[in-house]
């Protein structure tokens, strides 16, 4: 029985090294217009797998998209799963498919690690969806990492905004433990740029540690007197804390930085009114010619309600490098220096290869569940 | 308060099925988080057949576990854990599912229905035993004896082999079961199960700390557990 | 002549060690002694006869009936009790409650002295009274067969003598199966069957007179 | 014998190999070699210690942070044998729990280690060493610590800590006092392990909360229950586990766990994992 195992092993294995000896396939070269081979890195499986379906249409539908406009694409997915290990690997068989360009990952960690393969294989690299820290790696050289996705400091700038807009006399923050590092820069930007009196934060803990955290902040934050809760977790927890908090009489607005509370099925379905959210673009409020046309398609397509954040970033991102690529010569140079349509707006990079978000053309937007509608607020 | 208490009841039950599975099954069954999720993700179908299905892995875990030491069949469990977890990932991967809830009026408190429900089964699971353990009828004494030593409690004309798989199913049907109610109201994941595990895991080792009074302590554990974190 | 409780070829290997090697032998009703060294097996043998333990080959018959697939708990219900070694006790039960495992007011018969501790716990017992314990509940149970394992083991002179007493009068009644150390010269006198194993092999089984000069020669 | 040959050599074209292959395959390779590394390590305080560790992530973990937060720190990574000797108080029986627990715990804590404004969920940035670099440095550990280990089992040393395992009050009865030798084997394992952790935070560039998960913690039990306890078909079953779960995970998400699940409980029926069973 074991010897059989063993042999059954060494012959998968003798398998194995024939595939890997195998002479990589090398591409007919086409003569008129050369194709564009984006790959996209796609967390399929692990943690981030229900936003990693949503990237992997986007990622689809962006393709059709731009064949429809008359482009060569070549959209080649691969899972990059949810630890930084994976994304490296992922990334280098992306790069053994020889693309011209690759974006998404979904978490930091991800985003990081990508940043430094692609500097080392000089591959363009796309960040659609984290927020890490990616503008210090272009100052330290790293020429082949940009961002389309907001950076931290944005996801604070748009809380402020809501605030301002709804005209709000107070607010109170709720911060995520495990995410500290994160919230903690979020906060004190709000902290130090509205006029807004800030009545105190809580830290809810890891459900790990503390599974029933959530209801004791929720209780403790229903007794105050405030008008906005601003949650900087996006995660799942969540959904817990603000049934929890309407549970417990509290009749605040909730504004969440994203995540779970911003996509559509999940308010629907949890039918809580007074749910602000931001979203890189939403189907009320048409941006660009596209995005209508994203959010109608992906609902004829896959049958559900697209995903604000991770998905319409990642279809913006494979349009700008197809519109960069498009244009021939460098595509470093292209990028930095074009204009690019998305269906979040119009995009346009800094000197850290950071999208102009904020600036006129490229605007977050703030929606506002209330009685079974999504509203924009801004 | 009274949401702290009724947590406290749902944690103090879970950790009874754990330590009773520890102590008269042998085993530290690591199987009961994926159990919890797999109510979870029941519930969206039925909450009646949740039991059935606990019950039914219950059976599967003491069949497959039952000539094992206690150090193997909870490898085995853990085993038994990941394949459910695995399973579980394949049928529903990409959907955030949340789960429905009712809203339950109770002397002017807001509670979710699913939630008051299952610390009421707790409860009544909990008093049920509570009774047995201080009444102690002949099959309690046939229990402590199967806890203190299987090999002793076979020479007793005891059937310890049929006492383990009750214990497993029950306490497999009820975890899923909780599993189905409690997690109502939420956005599931193949992995939520585990917080739920290590929490109950928890009580029940500190409780295990009091030996023969640890059931009886079980509830005042939780609930100081509960109101300390 | 169906024997009470009959062994055939009973071998049992463990992690690659032989530890007993078909083992033939044929209880009857009366006081039975299995003698041997340490380590010899008997032990082992016991276990197998009241069902702890599946030997790896052989059969157990029990009045022609084979029973070897049995668990010690249907043995139980079929007439085999056994008192374990090393004071083998639920320790968390009081006397009174280890002792509804039999017929109780048998068992103060037999030792008077457990009904002033009835409502000890076992834990708070001494050796002896564990002991005490043990034995009153293997005797008090009605069974075809009792297996004891090291009876007189931290039992007090008086005590001995009350069971070796016990024993005599339990032999007329059922099949007594008894491995010892201690008390050996006065339970062979008693015993009507002798078998003496020395690593897991049967040097000797038979009636009393030829089994002696073996006996002697290793162990008395 | 044949078959242990083959393996042998198997293993050695699985070294030699990826040298000649592209990046990507180097790069996975060199994820299996590290694995490899890690699977010896643990193998060894399994066999000739008789303490199968489910938490083994822990000197692999800790060193890897250590390693990421300042390169200088590696040389404090030995000192992770005493964040895993103290569970041997649970006992043979429990230790593989207890250090398992242990290990989820970390993967917890982790998340909180924040250094100089950096760390947290997101985890450290390692120092990037070259591919092709790293990638002999692993080989050359690799080979080095597999004969480390046949050299030290083999000792006058090595066998006084067999005969610890065997029976530590009877090791006791002859006149060795077990506890050096306990804390040597523990020493030798976790630095092996330590160096593994290096290895992979070098190779990837990066350290997050995950080298604490469970992927880590029972990896080296399902490949050593692959390679069926011993070290060169475990190193084998290291790369089983890799390449596996690397080529299917497209198609049953995260396969490893499915592995996982199969070599528990394949593991809890067979005899020859764990050696803590026997040595009663």
């Amino acid at each position: 029985m074991i010897g059989k195992l063993k042999a059954g092993l060494i012959v998968g294995l003798i398998v194995f090294l024939l595939f890997c000896a195998t002479p990589p396939q090398t591409p007919t070269p086409q003569p008129q217009m050369p194709e564009i081979k984006i790959g996209v890195l796609v967390p399929k499986t692990g943690e981030f797998s229900s936003a990693g379906l949503v990237m992997e249409n986007a990622a689809k539908l962006a393709e059709k998209h731009a064949k429809e406009m008359g482009y060569n694409v070549k959209v080649i997915i691969y899972d990059c799963g949810d630890k930084p290990e994976t994304t490296k690997t992922a990334f280098l068989s992306l790069v053994r498919e020889g693309v011209t360009a690759i974006v998404g990952t979904y978490s930091s960690p991800q985003a990081m690690t990508a940043a430094d393969t692609a500097n080392e294989s000089k591959v363009v690299f796309v960040a659609s969806v984290a927020s890490a820290d990616l503008e210090s790696k272009v100052k330290t050289g790293n020429k082949y990492v940009f961002r389309n996705a907001y950076n931290t400091s944005y996801w604070g700038i748009l809380a402020i905004e809501f605030l301002e807009k709804t005209k709000a006399k107070s607010y109170y923050l709720i911060g995520y433990e495990p995410l500290k590092t994160f919230n903690l820069g979020m906060f004190s930007l709000i902290k130090n740029s509205t006029k807004a009196e800030f009545r105190g934060e809580s830290w809810v803990k890891s459900p790990t540690v503390s599974p029933e955290d959530y209801k004791r902040v929720a209780q403790e934050v229903a007794k105050k007197d405030v008008e906005v809760i601003i949650v900087g977790d996006p995660g799942l927890g969540s959904v817990d804390f603000v049934r929890e908090y309407r549970l417990a009489g509290g009749n605040a607005t909730i504004y969440s930085v994203g995540g779970t509370l911003a996509l559509p099925d999940i308010l629907a379905k949890l039918n809580i009114s007074g749910i602000a959210f931001q979203a890189a673009a939403l189907e009320v409020k048409a941006k660009t010619n596209l995005t209508k046309k994203y959010f109608e398609d992906y609902r004829k397509y896959y049958g559900t309600e697209a995903n604000n954040y991770a998905g319409i970033l990642t279809y913006d991102a494979i349009l700008i490098v197809t519109q960069a690529a498009a244009r021939g010569g460098d595509l470093i140079s292209n990028l930095e220096r074009g204009t690019f349509i998305g269906a979040a707006g119009v995009y346009e990079f800094d000197e850290n290869h950071q999208a102009k978000w904020g600036s006129e053309k490229l605007q977050g937007t703030i929606g506002i569940y209330r009685e079974g509608k999504i509203q924009v607020v801004s | 308060m009274i949401s702290l208490f009724f947590s406290a009841l749902i944690y103090a039950s879970l950790a009874l099925c754990v330590l009773l599975s520890y102590r008269v099954a042998k085993v530290v069954n690591l199987s009961f988080g994926s159990i919890f999720t797999l109510g979870g993700y029941l519930s969206v179908f039925s909450l009646f057949i949740t039991p059935i299905f606990g019950a039914w892995i219950g059976l599967l875990l003491h069949i497959g576990s039952k000539r094992m030491d206690a150090s193997k069949a909870t490898i085995f469990s853990l085993g038994i854990a990941i394949a459910i977890e695995e399973a579980l990932r394949i049928l529903f991967r990409v959907e955030n599912i949340l789960l429905d809830s009712r809203i339950f009026y109770f002397f002017g408190y807001k509670l979710v229905f699913e939630h008051f429900l299952a610390s009421m089964i707790s409860a009544t699971f909990l008093i049920l035993f509570l009774a047995f353990e201080l009444k102690k009828p002949f099959s309690r004494l046939k229990l402590k004896v199967i806890e203190e030593d299987i090999e002793n409690a076979e020479l007793y004309g005891i059937d310890a082999e049929k006492a383990r798989a009750i214990v497993l199913v029950i306490s497999s049907a009820f975890f899923c079961s909780i599993g189905g109610l409690y997690l109502s109201g939420r956005v599931i994941s193949p992995t939520i199960g585990w917080l739920y595990m290590i929490f109950s895991l928890f009580i029940a080792t500190i409780a295990n700390v009091f030996r023969e009074k640890a059931y009886i302590l079980l509830l005042p554990t939780s609930f100081g557990v509960c109101w300390l974190v | 002549m169906v024997k009470l409780l009959e062994a055939v070829e009973i071998s049992l290997t463990m992690n690659s060690k032989k530890i007993l090697d078909s083992v033939n032998l044929c209880f009857d009703r009366g006081i039975n002694l299995i003698a041997g060294p340490n380590g010899s097996g008997k032990t082992t043998l016991l276990k197998i006869l009241a069902g702890l333990l599946r030997p790896s080959s052989g059969k157990i018959l029990l009045d022609g009936l084979d029973i070897t697939m049995k668990k010690a708990h249907e043995r139980v219900k079929l007439g085999i009790i056994m008192a374990p070694e090393r004071m083998k006790l639920p320790l968390s039960l009081t006397v009174d409650e280890n002792l509804r495992f039999c017929d109780r007011n048998r068992a103060y018969e037999y030792f008077p002295e457990l009904k002033k501790i009835s409502e000890k716990k076992a834990r708070d017992l001494s050796g002896g009274e564990r002991q005490m314990v043990i034995l009153a509940r293997a005797f008090a149970k009605n069974s075809k067969y009792l297996l004891l394992d090291e009876p007189f083991q931290g039992l007090h002179e008086k005590i001995k003598e009350r069971i070796i007493k016990l024993l005599e009068e339990e032999g007329r009644k059922r099949g007594i199966l008894v491995v010892t150390h201690d008390e050996l010269e006065k339970i062979f006198s008693m015993s009507d069957y002798i078998c003496v194993l020395t690593n897991g092999k049967l040097l000797y089984a038979g009636e009393k007179e030829g089994g002696e000069k073996i006996l002697k020669k290793f162990f008395i | 014998m044949l078959v242990s040959i083959a393996i042998r050599i198997l293993v050695l074209v699985l070294l030699i190999l990826p040298v000649f292959l592209d990046c990507y395959t180097k790069l996975l390779a060199a994820s299996a070699l590290t694995l490899a590394i890690f699977t010896v390590s643990w193998l060894y305080l399994e066999k000739d210690l008789g303490w199968a560790s489910l938490g083994h992530s822990i000197p692999f973990g800790v060193s890897a942070y250590l390693f990421a937060i300042n390169p200088l720190l590696l040389f404090f990574s030995p000192l992770t044998t005493f964040l895993l000797f103290p569970l041997s108080i649970f006992g043979k029986h429990t230790f593989p729990f207890a250090s398992f627990v242990f290990s989820v715990f970390l993967w917890y804590l982790a998340h909180h280690i924040v250094f100089e404004g950096k760390g947290g969920e997101e985890g450290f940035r390692a120092p990037s060493i070259n591919l092709d670099l790293i990638y002999l440095i692993s080989v050359t550990i690799l080979i080095l610590s597999c004969l480390l280990i046949w050299k030290i089992s083999n000792s006058y040393f090595g066998l006084k800590v067999k005969a610890v395992r065997d029976d530590e009050i009877a090791a006791k009865a002859i006149g060795i006092n077990s506890l050096p030798f306990k804390v040597f084997g523990f020493a030798i394992s976790c630095s092996l392990a330590s160096i593994a952790g290096i290895l992979h935070a070098a190779i990837f560039g990066h350290v997050s909360p995950g080298v604490f998960s469970p992927y880590f913690s029972l990896f080296p039990f399902v490949a050593a229950t692959i390679g069926q306890g011993k070290i060169w078909s475990s190193i084998l079953g290291s790369y089983t586990v890799v390449f596996l779960s690397w080529f299917l995970s497209p198609y049953v998400p995260e396969f490893h766990y499915a592995i996982y699940a199969v070599a528990l409980i394949l593991a809890s029926y067979t005899q020859s994992y764990a050696r803590s069973d026997r040595s009663v």
